[in-house]
């Protein structure tokens, strides 16, 4: 046998700073392309989806092939403010980090289709266990931009009691889970979650999210494999934004296969979507929890799209990816893309917009005043005791003792 | 009444949770047809259904965590891990999750979940299957851990357990399984038929969580043990001659430390047990509580007699072991001054 | 949108204690059917491996199609050999294990060709990470059954010092890794071997084994990740012995799809084998060796087969399967097989097997006897003052004052 | 002699290691090409090519399990987890693995891996960026475990680190990373420039693993730190005019306890602190040694400072930090009888 030195393979992205940017490798099927399968399809039918890509708004923002949801343009105008809302409002929250308002904060700029499409597809009883790029979840859920904002205070308003690093929003009236800091473990938590409802014969079915990067933890395994084993009722997103901070894909995998062939590996549908192409996302989000719904178990879908933002306040991309990356990504952004789909079919103008814009900047503004009143980071005016409080149901002794100690 | 083993005992406690409360469901691997590799949940599927006591993949991350889910819903999992030694995987979503939850949402969202996992050496297991993992869970901030030595208090507190709206970790000493073990393993097997805590109703009671049992009376020294230890320090105390008491602490947290300081207050001297390793053990945490609360009262310093700090070896479990000769010399050490 | 009451699906084995032993649900493909693919084929173009079975000895005993490696009679004699040696060391230990002079034991019978097979089909310097099952990769590589032995005893002549349960065998010498009780561990450790064999421009590569139950583990995902991100030069074998303890294959995840396809998941080559037909067994390895070892990455391999013991001596698999399903596999006995293959092809007698049979048992018996002679457990004769050795390289100053205080 | 900062310290031992032995190498989330999220591997990989610093994927699991393989192989793979707190994923590959190896292979095989990962708070990281998990892994044979607390310490304990053979924790403390805190965080951001401790030669040294550094010497009182709180601790004994002796344990396991004991011994009174949560933290297994060696010298009861027994709470991360203030008063405390 031929006696070949070894030697170790190490990913590299197609572009550094400096670079030119590069999406060559990445291939853009056309629009319309892939057929809508029946939603009780068995999975082994279901293969080729992992590796296609559903698309429906065409260049000219038409709506094509069979994966068109034909949503009535209400709903549309709906999901375009509910994104352009989120945009408006991390603008405003990264500019109030910037001025020491908080400590951190962390944009969702250009995946803004996820959240919208995803949440307005799923229905308001289903369950979400999102990590910390799914604000738009909320926002699509009208939930009130003041309480995320107080939030991100930590002030008096804010229902975590000042105890989460900003943008960790929890709403149990939401149906919004608890974020962690520890990426992934809320993937398997929602598998658990949904397996309840089944157990409960219920109907509500849940849906979680996970990072391209955060796919190589063994959460995301677990997830999958109680998901195939109990065929639970949940729907598992990859957003795929390309970036996990400064690695790009091909360190979780995705230099050699999609991140929607994980699901194959289990023997689940794996669709990979155009993740800015806001009725593409509405509609395979539908397929997918129309499945869980019919007992016919989980999903995996992969979100194709771009992080247009630093990772978060911490972050400074240009150390580690060409400049104008994001602005030559050949998806496109998902809300001029909704937008022009809404002019396409005469629902929309620029005027329209504009106002829209204006509206949900002033919106988000006087959110901000409001919130602002209850008070930002360090003015503190919610009570430093609590932070003894739900640690457990009661309060044993120990803690008692201690807010004690502290004087609190 | 009936008497029960510990492996009775804690299958009655399911079984009554389980008929009590549509909410319970027992899982983990081969907890389901087959009732365990302790046979803990022997008989339960058949009884409650597939759907409430349930085998599941060979992943402990993944029980815990769909556990947790579980919990968020609404039901009330109780969970096996085959051997604590295995709960290693599942420490992140132990510490970062079930044990953070209800803090970090407010106190919206919560984990009510019971962990059951054998532990403890003395079956020849190897390192592998002989390990006591409690001091670690005592360290994390919004978990209980619980460690029962009878028959009656193991049903009792897997009860309270099931019914706490918090995480716990119930630590089962697989060598009392099925009878009381005193440390001599030399001598018969005793069966726990003649022990007074093998008398076990059949129907539901509670043992309650956070509180420490003194199982023998005495004025000369104190010992505080848990598991299996609590038989081999009741077989040193009674060995050594020493008046000493013995307490059980049952719950490792939250502590029950009235109990401690009313008894060392008493006796000015006190010997920690525990099997596990010594450097930063629990044992540490109750020498620190002791001199913090009593250090006036101490006439010597106190004593603790664990494993090595080293893996637990499996020709030499019983040179591992801190048996009765090893308790019943620190009792003497700690009279000495 | 339809409402249907969801429910919960639990997996269910086809049969039980008291049924017949139902092996209908396996599709098993005709030997032969299955080209060799050269060993640089993308692993887009060897999807259909993942769900096919390579099996090269047919009914008769004859080696058919591409796949059959064409092994010299004396080879196959050896690999025979080893086979019976390794299932006769299983009957005497767990005879000992009855007789008290341990405290348990592990078999492989019916899963011998996997290891056995494998090792012969990897070079003597390639680093093995075996689980508690390929007992038959020592016997493979000549290692002395007394070795193996004093392990299982942990009498004075055990290397491992008394501090392992027996069948926790660790060789370097014989580049067998330590073996761990906690399952799947083994499988990332390996790619990171293999990854510094690749860093160091090395030759040798890695090979690692877990069983169908573990690959629920985080470790199975962790292995596979790394694997495919670095194009690491190991090969992954799944042995799907149908059971793991009490539980069937369908807890994780085989109901829905095989172990090989997990591969597809994250773009490397899964390979299913007839784990019982030793040629097969021999051919596939040597195949993803030889792609590990020119550079050309990772191969996921699973071994298809049936634990026809107890899962160990604790265990008693009547509790929950029927009573002779080992003898209705399908897939036979990989002794048998090429017992058969071997008369066929007129290198082999039932005489010749008989007097092998003989001889291996003479073997075994003989280092038994020295085996005892060197003492079993319990007897002790190795320091226990050893235990307080190999916790750290250097012994600190508390082990030291534990040591003198067990009086040691 | 140039002077650096911790982030400068601990890359220039990467950067000397790397140059001095081939079998080094490292990796960790984002620590290849954009040399860390912290920085300290800030140009490493340029200067040493991407097979030797270089990029993983999200999986604090296969981190440690890989570079335990290569261990095997015979490199020494300098792991970098980002955050401390996200080294559980990890913990069972830590126990069940690495720190066993040795013992249970007989010494054949082992595991000479550095674990680093920045740990405690004071930037407002919240609940799942501060922690100090130390206590855990002190509880664990076969680990060892380093906090520095300068950039002297830091490059030769990380030196020392690499090149033992045996898996080494190596925590350090986010907080210092580019100035010392004495924990008055309402004052200043001082700058590493003007400690002695910054002057730290640009090649080879070692800091030996097991020895604890006095830092300031005193008579009345003893206080054990490690990590940010050495300069708190300092801080305190300056403002509450006690004269007591500061010792920083630098490694906390294996523990120097005869530089412990020596000084309390002299001195009679104790006071530990530590930022992580109080029970069953690495405190109380140094007070329960104090206890041990020198019962008969204590004037009072040893004093714990540490964080509350609660997740560490973005907003009010000031009140969590056990800052000078409570120090002081513990000081006093200890003092008093
Ligand atoms: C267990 C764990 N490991 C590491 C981190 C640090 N971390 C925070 S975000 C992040 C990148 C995540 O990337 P990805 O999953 O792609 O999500 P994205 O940020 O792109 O939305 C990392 C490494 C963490 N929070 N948790
Ligand atoms: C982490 C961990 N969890 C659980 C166990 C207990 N256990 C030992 S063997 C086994 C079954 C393994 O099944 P499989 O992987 O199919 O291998 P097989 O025994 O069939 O060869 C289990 C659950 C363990 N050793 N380690
Ligand atoms: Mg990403
Ligand atoms: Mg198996």
């Amino acid at each position: 046998m031929q006696q070949t030195a070894l030697s170790l393979h190490i990913p590299e992205p197609a572009a550094r700073p400096g670079d030119e940017p590069d999406f060559s490798r990445i291939a853009i099927p056309p629009p319309g392309a892939l057929p809508r399968p029946p939603v009780d399809s068995p999975a082994v039918q279901l293969r080729d989806y992992a590796y296609g890509l559903v698309r429906v708004l065409d260049q000219r923002g038409q709506a094509v092939g069979e994966w068109d949801p034909r949503l009535e343009p209400d709903l549309l105008r709906k999901g375009l403010r509910a994104m352009m809302l989120t945009r408006a409002f991390d603008e405003r929250m990264l500019r109030a980090q910037r001025q020491g308002k908080t400590s951190f904060y962390i944009k969702s700029t250009g995946e803004e289709a996820v959240s919208v499409a995803q949440a307005m597809a799923l229905d308001r009883g289903d369950m979400l266990f999102p990590t910390y790029r799914q604000q738009g979840l909320l926002v699509a859920r009208d939930w009130p931009l003041l309480d995320l904002m107080c939030q991100v205070y930590n002030n008096s308003g804010d229902r975590l009691k000042g105890r989460q690093l900003p943008i960790m929003y929890s709403s149990r009236e939401a149906g919004f889970f608890s974020i962690s800091g520890n990426l992934g473990t809320q993937f398997p938590q929602a598998v658990g979650w949904a397996m309840a409802s089944a157990y409960k014969h219920d109907t509500r079915i849940a849906a979680a999210w996970v990072g391209d990067g955060t796919t190589a933890e063994g959460d995301f395994h677990y997830a999958l494999t109680f998901a195939a084993v109990y065929r639970a009722p949940v729907v598992l997103n990859v957003v795929n934004n390309q970036w996990a901070i400064s690695s790009f894909q091909g360190f979780a995998g995705g230099e050699e296969t999609t991140f929607a062939a994980r699901a194959i590996g289990y023997g689940l549908p794996g669709l990979r979507v155009d993740g800015n192409d806001f009725l593409a996302v509405y509609a395979v989000t539908r397929w997918a929890a129309q499945r869980a719904r019919s007992n016919l178990g989980p999903t995996l879908i992969e979100l194709y799209t771009y992080r247009a933002a630093a990772h978060s306040t911490s972050d400074d991309p240009s150390k580690y990816r060409p400049e104008h990356e994001a602005e030559k990504w050949p998806l496109g952004d998902p809300v001029g893309r909704l937008k022009q789909h809404l002019i396409a079919i005469g629902e929309w103008s620029e005027e329209r917009h504009a106002a829209l814009a204006a509206e949900v900047e002033e919106e988000v503004k006087a959110a901000q005043k409001q919130a602002e009143s209850l008070g930002t980071l360090g003015s503190e005016p919610a009570s430093p005791g609590t932070m003894f409080e739900d640690v457990f149901k009661e309060m044993p002794w120990h803690l008692r003792k201690q807010r004690q100690e502290a004087g609190l | 009444m009936p008497t029960m083993n510990m492996v009775q005992a804690l299958n009655s406690a399911m079984d009554v949770m389980l008929s009590r409360d549509p909410n319970v469901v027992v899982f983990g691997e081969d907890v389901g047809y087959f009732g365990g590799v302790f046979r803990c949940t022997a008989g339960l599927q058949q009884k409650h259904g597939v759907t409430r006591v349930f085998d599941t993949p060979i992943c402990e991350g993944g029980i815990i965590a769909t556990a947790i889910g579980m919990g968020v819903y609404g039901l009330r999992p109780v969970a096996e891990v085959q051997f604590a030694d295995y709960i290693l995987p599942a420490f992140d979503q132990l510490v970062s999750e079930a044990s953070r939850l209800r803090y970090r949402s407010g106190g919206e969202f919560w984990a009510p979940i019971t962990v059951r996992a054998p532990c403890g050496g003395g079956i020849f297991g190897g390192q592998t299957h002989s390990q006591s993992p409690e001091a670690i869970f005592t360290h994390v901030s919004g978990l209980k851990t619980v460690m029962p030595s009878n028959p009656y208090d193991a049903k009792g507190l897997l009860i309270s357990a099931i019914e706490d709206d918090d995480p716990v970790i119930f630590l089962e000493p697989k060598r009392i399984y099925n009878g009381p073990f005193d440390g001599h393993h030399d001598r018969p097997l005793t069966s726990w038929a003649r022990h007074p805590q093998s008398e076990v109703p059949e129907g539901y009671y509670q043992v309650p969580l956070g509180k420490a049992a003194v199982v023998r009376e005495g004025s000369a020294a104190t010992v505080l043990a848990y598991g299996t230890m609590v038989h081999v320090a009741l077989a040193a105390v009674a060995e050594s001659g020493v008046d000493a008491e013995v307490i059980d602490m049952r719950t490792l947290f939250p502590i029950d430390v009235d109990t401690i300081e009313a008894s060392v207050k008493k006796t000015g001297r006190c010997v920690v047990v525990h099997e596990a390793s010594r450097t930063s053990g629990y044992g540490a945490e109750l020498i620190t509580l002791v001199q913090e609360r009593c250090f006036y009262h101490l006439e010597a310093p106190p004593q603790r007699v664990t494993g090595w700090d080293t893996p637990y070896p499996h020709a030499f479990e019983w040179h591992y072991f801190p048996g009765p000769d090893r308790v019943r010399q620190a009792l003497l050490r700690v009279m000495e001054d």
